[in-house]
């Protein structure tokens, strides 16, 4: 450090050439994790040397390549040319299972379109988070519909052409009905239940809390 | 021993020995010992002499013998095959004998010593490579990938359907406890007989207690026979009834007991 | 990837100009702190682009400045000029001391690789702890290779690309000195002469397998 109050009057070894001060504006540029100051340059670099004027001349070396010399705030740094930018992104597609709760809230949208929120929630027995709604929106599947022209005027969800493309169907008519479901043995064989046991809407919202015990492997 | 200990000569190799042998737990193991003591010789390891080495190697074990330095049993192993060696290298050939030379023993040792030294000598060269991190460096600010991941929901036909179908058959199902309208438990049973049997001062068929509705369909009627059954034996112990039962299979018939009874 | 076909043909889509390659190449590389394949970098630039034609002019370009395109193994990166370590001190990350059993099967395993835990041992002549192993292989600079086609089917190490890129090594074949060592036999399996009279001769296609150990590097 002592050496370094000598350059005021003239340091013993002379600086390096201008090419060579391009080259440690640079290496310093690409190795340091953060913007890097003037100040910092100089202070890093032999005695001597005008690292604003080699940083110009290294800015105009790239001018045009695949990596810039940029200036952050008082800093500089050097980082891949804008337009390249597509680039840097490695997109990895996931395949992900929809979730229950959104599978169920697009069947009875496909099954019963338009329908509202509220009814979906009745249908379900259980309320319908807005997330559901949104990522079935995001894919496309659902889009909203008419009002429905009752008090609140709620909006109406219905299936997109997206959703008949994905799931192969020609129109939302073409869905299965319960009864065929029911031959293809997709809905469980249970005894109709007994007349008396009809009146008990209470029950629906706990049998919500047990619905799916018995298709509960589906998920897994 | 009968051979002068050459390496003793002069009082540096003496120094130069006895600083091995405080040393002993530095080497790792025999060879980089030899390869120590080798170095000694001051030549080129391809022109070793392996000869002097076993004896320097040998003189060594001695001396840590004698100041009771406890040696690893591989330095023994060590010493035994160089004294074998020693042995073989000065004793004339014997042509009946049907090992390796002495010569290829010790030509396979003096190789052996001089690929750890140039693995050593490697290792050096290795690491005093310009290194990354230390000399050169990678891009300092890690932009890296931006890795885009694109989650794709997938659903099929199938999901969506079974979906809809648990739905809609939601309202069939009740919990467990609930669905047991064909089943009647022994409390249920045993309460129903406290209250009748009161009235049973005759021998009657316990089928005849059961339940009005539960005498037709036979999933009812088994369960509530075996409620009743139970339900009966229960009033047995407690010596409230007589139980009896004529013949295998024979209607099991129930009384009460008279509290006089003995 | 249909479309990859027809660049034979001549696709629809013209691949980008050499030099627009090489800023694609110069970005790609500049962005990413480990070597990057060839395959990948034409995995990831267009259709009909020469990663490696593109690769070798990046390389003319960089020759002498303060950063260089260097080759790792199978794959190149950017890294800065050695001679401009004394910049760095700030960059400059604490080595891990490494312990002299270490360092000597570090070596053994580059210059005799593949190379098995008891090959290690008889060069050096003491059993090798499980832990110096463990330490090569959590810098990742040993991996194991494949099992020797031995009795006990023993597995082997060979070095990685991360070691060629810390030691600044463009291939295994590239370690100073194994020519020499070569020649002199000094990395041949040479058995103990005890074995020439057992009549073992399958001792020696392990030898075989020993010889061109640099080259084995080829296939990672």
């Amino acid at each position: 450090m002592s050496e370094r109050e000598e350059t005021g009057t003239g340091s013993l070894f002379a600086a390096p050439g201008m090419p060579e001060q391009e080259r440690m504006v640079e290496a310093i540029l690409f190795a340091s994790s953060e913007p890097v100051t003037v100040a910092d340059l100089n202070a890093r670099m032999p005695h001597g040397c005008d690292a604003a004027a080699a940083l110009l001349l290294l800015r105009d070396r790239y001018r045009g390549r695949g990596v810039q010399v940029v200036r952050v705030g008082e800093a500089w740094a050097m980082r891949t040319a804008p337009d390249l930018g597509f680039l840097m992104q490695k997109e990895t597609v996931e395949l992900r299972k929809l979730s229950r709760a959104a599978i169920e809230t697009l069947a009875i949208a496909a099954y019963h379109q338009p329908v509202t929120r509220a009814e979906i929630e009745e249908i379900r027995g259980v309320s319908v988070s807005r997330g559901t709604i949104d990522q079935l929106l995001e894919l496309e599947w659902i889009r909203i519909g008419r009002r429905r022209m009752t008090p609140g005027r709620p909006v109406t969800f219905v299936v997109t052409q997206t959703f008949l493309d994905h799931f192969g169907l020609e129109s939302a008519r073409d869905l299965p009905g319960l009864k065929e479901l029911r031959a293809a043995g997709l809905l469980e064989n249970r005894p109709p239940p007994e007349a008396a046991d009809d009146n008990r809407p209470d029950e629906d919202t706990q049998g919500g809390l047990f619905d799916d015990t018995p298709q509960q492997e589906d998920e897994t | 021993m009968s051979d002068p200990d050459p390496q003793f000569d002069s009082v540096a190799d003496r120094l130069a020995a006895e600083a091995l042998i405080v040393d002993v737990d530095g080497f790792e193991g025999p060879l980089d010992l030899l390869l120590t003591l080798s170095r000694t010789q001051k030549v080129d390891l391809r022109q070793i002499s392996v000869l002097a080495l076993a004896r320097q190697y040998l003189a060594f074990v001695e001396q840590a013998k004698a100041l009771r330095i406890e040696l690893a049993a591989d330095y023994l192993v060590m010493a035994a095959w160089l004294a074998f060696l020693k042995s073989r290298l000065l004793l004339p050939p014997d042509p009946s004998d049907q090992g390796p030379s002495g010569d290829d023993l010790a030509a396979h040792l003096a190789f052996q010593l001089e690929r750890l030294a140039a693995m050593r000598d490697c290792a050096a060269k290795l690491m005093a490579r310009d290194r990354l991190g230390r000399d050169f460096f990678a891009r300092g600010e890690s932009e890296g990938m931006r890795r885009v991941r694109r989650v794709k929901y997938t659903a099929t036909l199938l999901d969506l359907m079974q979906g809809y179908a648990r739905i809609r058959t939601r309202d069939d199902f009740r919990p467990f406890v609930m669905d047991r309208t064909d089943v009647m438990t022994l409390e249920e049973a045993l309460e129903r007989m406290r209250g009748l049997i009161g009235y049973a001062g005759e021998w009657t068929d316990l089928l005849s207690y059961l339940p009005e509705g539960w005498g037709g369909d036979p999933k009812r009627r088994r369960s509530a026979t075996a409620s009743h059954f139970a339900a009966s034996l229960e009033l047995v112990k407690a010596g409230r009834i007589h139980l009896r039962q004529d013949d295998t299979f024979a209607p099991i018939q129930i009384r009460a007991r008279d509290p006089h009874d003995v």
